[in-house]
């Protein structure tokens, strides 16, 4: 049965130095508020996973959390591209980090595989490309029946999986709907999990297009309202374009990126000593986060 | 070029919405793809189907959607399904009979590169998003329309990494490697229309926007290029399709 | 884009003899009333493939429709045994009977194959058991990054798929909910599809768990009302459990079988000429199809 | 035996259902596993979770379904999922702590059979169901619980057609198959409780119920039965047991 605890809480239990770890959410319901809080706790030595990673990823990054990125498509979604993700991949800052790259159908497929205990998937995919050539985790396979030749890749084994959802109810399970992605998929694959919602509720009535993930295949069950601000949460909240476009400046330069890590992750004025990890969540998940010029009046309860 | 009414991505977003056939079900990507299905289904092709790498069949927006998971396709699609269905189950099947792609490098027999501009993989130049659906959209869908602004950095000889495959090092090579669908039939960009030479799978350019040289076109293209005997001028944006276009473009902006 | 036309018409476009047809639903929307209308059209030769094969398989094994059945577990749920089954497979009445048998979880990733566009499926099954002594269809496999051995399946290749759900819109998109077992997948398998509905509507309005299936996925939809009889559609009608129990007495014994073929399905009296596959089946399909003491309060719309 | 105000069927399906603790993940099969799994939830393990093989997560029916795929067990489950996500994401990892089995045979190792009864498969004496869920609950459960009422032609030396394994052909056999649960740990008759010798993993009698005595449990077993030293009896039905029993059924009938 899942865990209903507090963020901070919740983030020090689930994911831990050195992690294999994915914050999934395809564009809609990104944990951020879970990235922020993993900031603030100062993780190290992460390998992260995730198909699409975006501006959580490119925070996390420049934070120093990572070493590794484990992806199929990085980029700021209809704004351009990541420049902390870039600075780190091309200048080592503020540490190498290492790429495995897959295609999307790929990196599918690896959760489909992981999500059923399998150790791979198969797949028609990445003939042709250059790909294979990177990494030892796209490998040829032949159908025992055909005689055909297709392409297998390994199952993802997470230590960790942060997904933002919804709705929860006091037993721990938990109810999302529209674009779902492979949320349920990233859950399965991991040991420890940790899904943040908008709200805990009484009982989940049913929705249209919503799946629930039942409490016992869950680690930990966090409230955290406007979780997934900058992007969104469906019947809860809207895009918050503005911040992504703005993201742009201060990712392209390392000081305006630190400064911003100071004053709405760690919430410390200038020469302030340093991190303070057991500074709670709680009171910054409601916009305060949001880079300068963007719009308030977004991220409200549609 | 200036005199006309239109912008060349206009023209190129028109040629590109006019490629989709009304009936066909087309995997878009957003940006430019998404702008020119959008524009089909709001002119000559209404029953287009739309498909989303998000997880939406049939999506039917009344404006552009802001990124590749916006609520307004959840919102209008016929149905909603999990990533790794929408991969397995209709694009890998070859059921999509339309792929879009972008392509920050493209080279002269369609393959496209949006992983990395260099030589050395762990020591690029530029740094790209990397490959997203591409690899099965290209393999998959029955056949692939490339959208790209043409110039001699996006059209290179030979492309620095193959995050897709169009026709590989030319004819036969698609069959060889077993990807089911024809590949890249049609190349749009801001000057004109590039196809496959039926013999030699090299892109060739079959058509110029109205106002474009010859010459222009060669300049913006990074290998020695072959153009068509019969080549075609497209025919202008009509006042409709502009009026769609940008009327579309502003219900977007106004929703942001 | 799918085809609305009526029942026999449909039938007689999408199931042909000598095909590999599967009728598919699990316990739920068991697509009676188009395997009545097949028999009535005078099927020959047909690979049935089920997970379940139930009552609407032993009548199509009894009436001499097909020569094989893939399948996973054939019984009358809840009752007993499928005797029109046995008599073909122990005596070959009225014709003799292949039989290639799997798990379900072997089937289910079949279907899963076969949807996927894979010629084959792997999964952790089989091992240990007699089963792949039956049937070349079930092979090692070793997966290429831990060298660990797996089983493979190959993908179903379906020429006809024939399922009941509750509602198509006009343009042929199909509409279920409550129990979808492995109808999509058997759909997407199929070179050709039918979908026999409850009723056609105007809009098909969200629902709590209703999947959709679009239309240009589908070949044929024909509305026949109560067309799951004796199983149930949820929110249309409830399981005809009489109609179960009564079977056991019918299927048991070759005459009783005839004499039932005869009335119900060919609606002829005894010494009639024989089949009348021009009889359409539309007003076949409410209830008057089932077996004596079966009680008329089922069926109804709930 | 007559003398007892239960009847046998009633003695084994209280023995299963106190075999469930509160709280696990149980994959149920319909007619006495589902009859076992529902009295539990009504007794000692209100918060045990049944999974149906349709594809029912925490199914919480408030009578017993009639089929696996009973109507019921959509409405009040807290998912309901397509039947190959049921065996792939579910079942084949590991998830579920406990599965129920039927058998038509049953061996010393707790081998099962629902396939077919006689020396040929193409030409058997009784043509049974089948495979169904079990060969890979077998498999994959933590533990299975086999149910099973006791006679010399269920109970057999050697299995007919291995359908499911138990333990093979004893100890070390699960592991070098690599078979991941722990295998049948309990088979509960109507006679008694068997469980596998740690030594040997044949079938051992380590329990009778009220009433039973042991040669009758010899007679109905068709290989030469061990008997645990510490033999134990089953306590008898609680009247609470009983009545929820009694009342489940009559609700079932009721509903029909």
């Amino acid at each position: 049965m899942a865990r209903i605890t507090s963020l901070p809480e919740a983030v020090s239990e689930v994911v831990q130095d050195g992690d294999t770890v994915a914050f999934e959410g395809f564009t809609h319901l990104i944990p951020f508020a879970a990235g922020h809080e993993v900031i603030r706790q100062g993780r190290r030595g992460l390998t992260l996973v995730r198909m699409t990673p975006d501006l959580i990823y490119d925070q996390l990054i420049g934070a120093g959390c990572a070493s590794r990125l484990v992806f199929s498509w990085g980029g700021n979604p209809g704004v351009g591209s990541l420049h902390r993700f870039r600075d780190a991949v091309s200048h080592d800052w503020p540490a190498p980090l290492e790429l495995e790259e897959h295609s999307h159908a790929g990196m599918a497929n690896r959760y489909v595989a992981g999500a059923s205990g399998l150790p791979f998937a198969v797949l028609r995919g990445y003939v042709g490309t250059d790909l294979p050539g990177q990494t030892s985790n796209i490998a040829p396979i032949t159908c025992p029946f055909t005689g055909e030749v297709l392409t297998a890749v390994p199952a993802l084994k997470l230590d960790s999986a942060v997904i933002h959802a919804q709705r929860a109810d006091r037993h721990g399970n938990v109810q999302l709907w529209g674009i779902t992605g492979v949320q349920k998929e990233a859950v399965l694959c991991a040991t420890r999990s940790l899904v943040t919602v908008e709200e805990i509720v009484d009982e989940l009535d049913p929705r249209p297009g919503a799946m629930v993930l039942p409490s016992w295949a869950i680690g930990y069950v966090a409230e955290a309202p406007g979780g997934a601000h900058p992007s969104y949460a469906q019947g809860y909240s809207v895009r918050d374009n503005d911040y992504y476009r703005a993201w742009d400046a201060i990712g392209r330069d390392r000081e305006e990126f630190n400064r911003w890590l100071d004053s709405t992750i760690f919430n410390r004025s200038p020469g302030d000593p340093g991190p303070n990890p057991e500074r709670g969540g709680a009171d910054q998940q409601n916009g305060a986060d949001r880079p300068s010029g963007a719009d308030q009046q977004n991220g409200a309860r549609a | 070029m200036d005199a006309q009414p239109w912008t060349p991505d206009e023209m190129m977003t028109v040629a590109a919405s006019r490629a989709l056939r009304d009936g066909v079900v087309c995997f878009v990507g957003i940006g430019l793809p998404s702008t020119a299905a959008n524009l089909a289904r709001r002119t000559h092709a209404p029953d287009l189907v739309l498909v989303y790498e998000s997880g939406t069949l049939g999506a039917k927006p009344d404006r552009l959607p802001l990124s590749i998971g916006d609520g307004i396709l959840a919102d209008t699609a016929d149905a909603v399904i999990s990533v790794p269905e929408v991969f397995n189950y209709w694009l890998q099947p070859g059921r999509v009979d339309v792929g879009f792609l972008g392509a920050a490098q493209l080279d002269k027999y369609g393959n496209v590169n949006t992983t990395m501009i260099g030589d050395d993989y762990r020591r690029p130049k530029v740094r790209l998003p990397g490959a997203g659906g591409a690899p099965e959209i290209a393999a998959s869908c029955r056949e692939v329309i490339v959208v790209v602004r043409q110039s001699t950095r996006a059209f290179v000889e030979r492309v620095d990494f193959v995050t897709s495959v169009g026709f590989g090092r030319g004819k036969g090579d698609r069959e060889r490697l077993g990807l089911r669908g024809a590949g890249p039939r049609t190349v749009i960009t801001d000057l004109g229309v590039l196809e496959p030479d039926p013999e030699t799978c090299e892109l060739t350019l079959t058509a110029v926007h109205p106002g474009v040289g010859l010459d222009e076109v060669r300049a913006r293209t990074g290998w020695p290029l072959r153009v068509a005997e019969s080549l075609r001028q497209t025919d202008p944006p009509t006042p409709t399709e502009l009026a769609a276009l940008r009327r579309l473009r502003q219900q977007t902006e106004q929703q942001e």
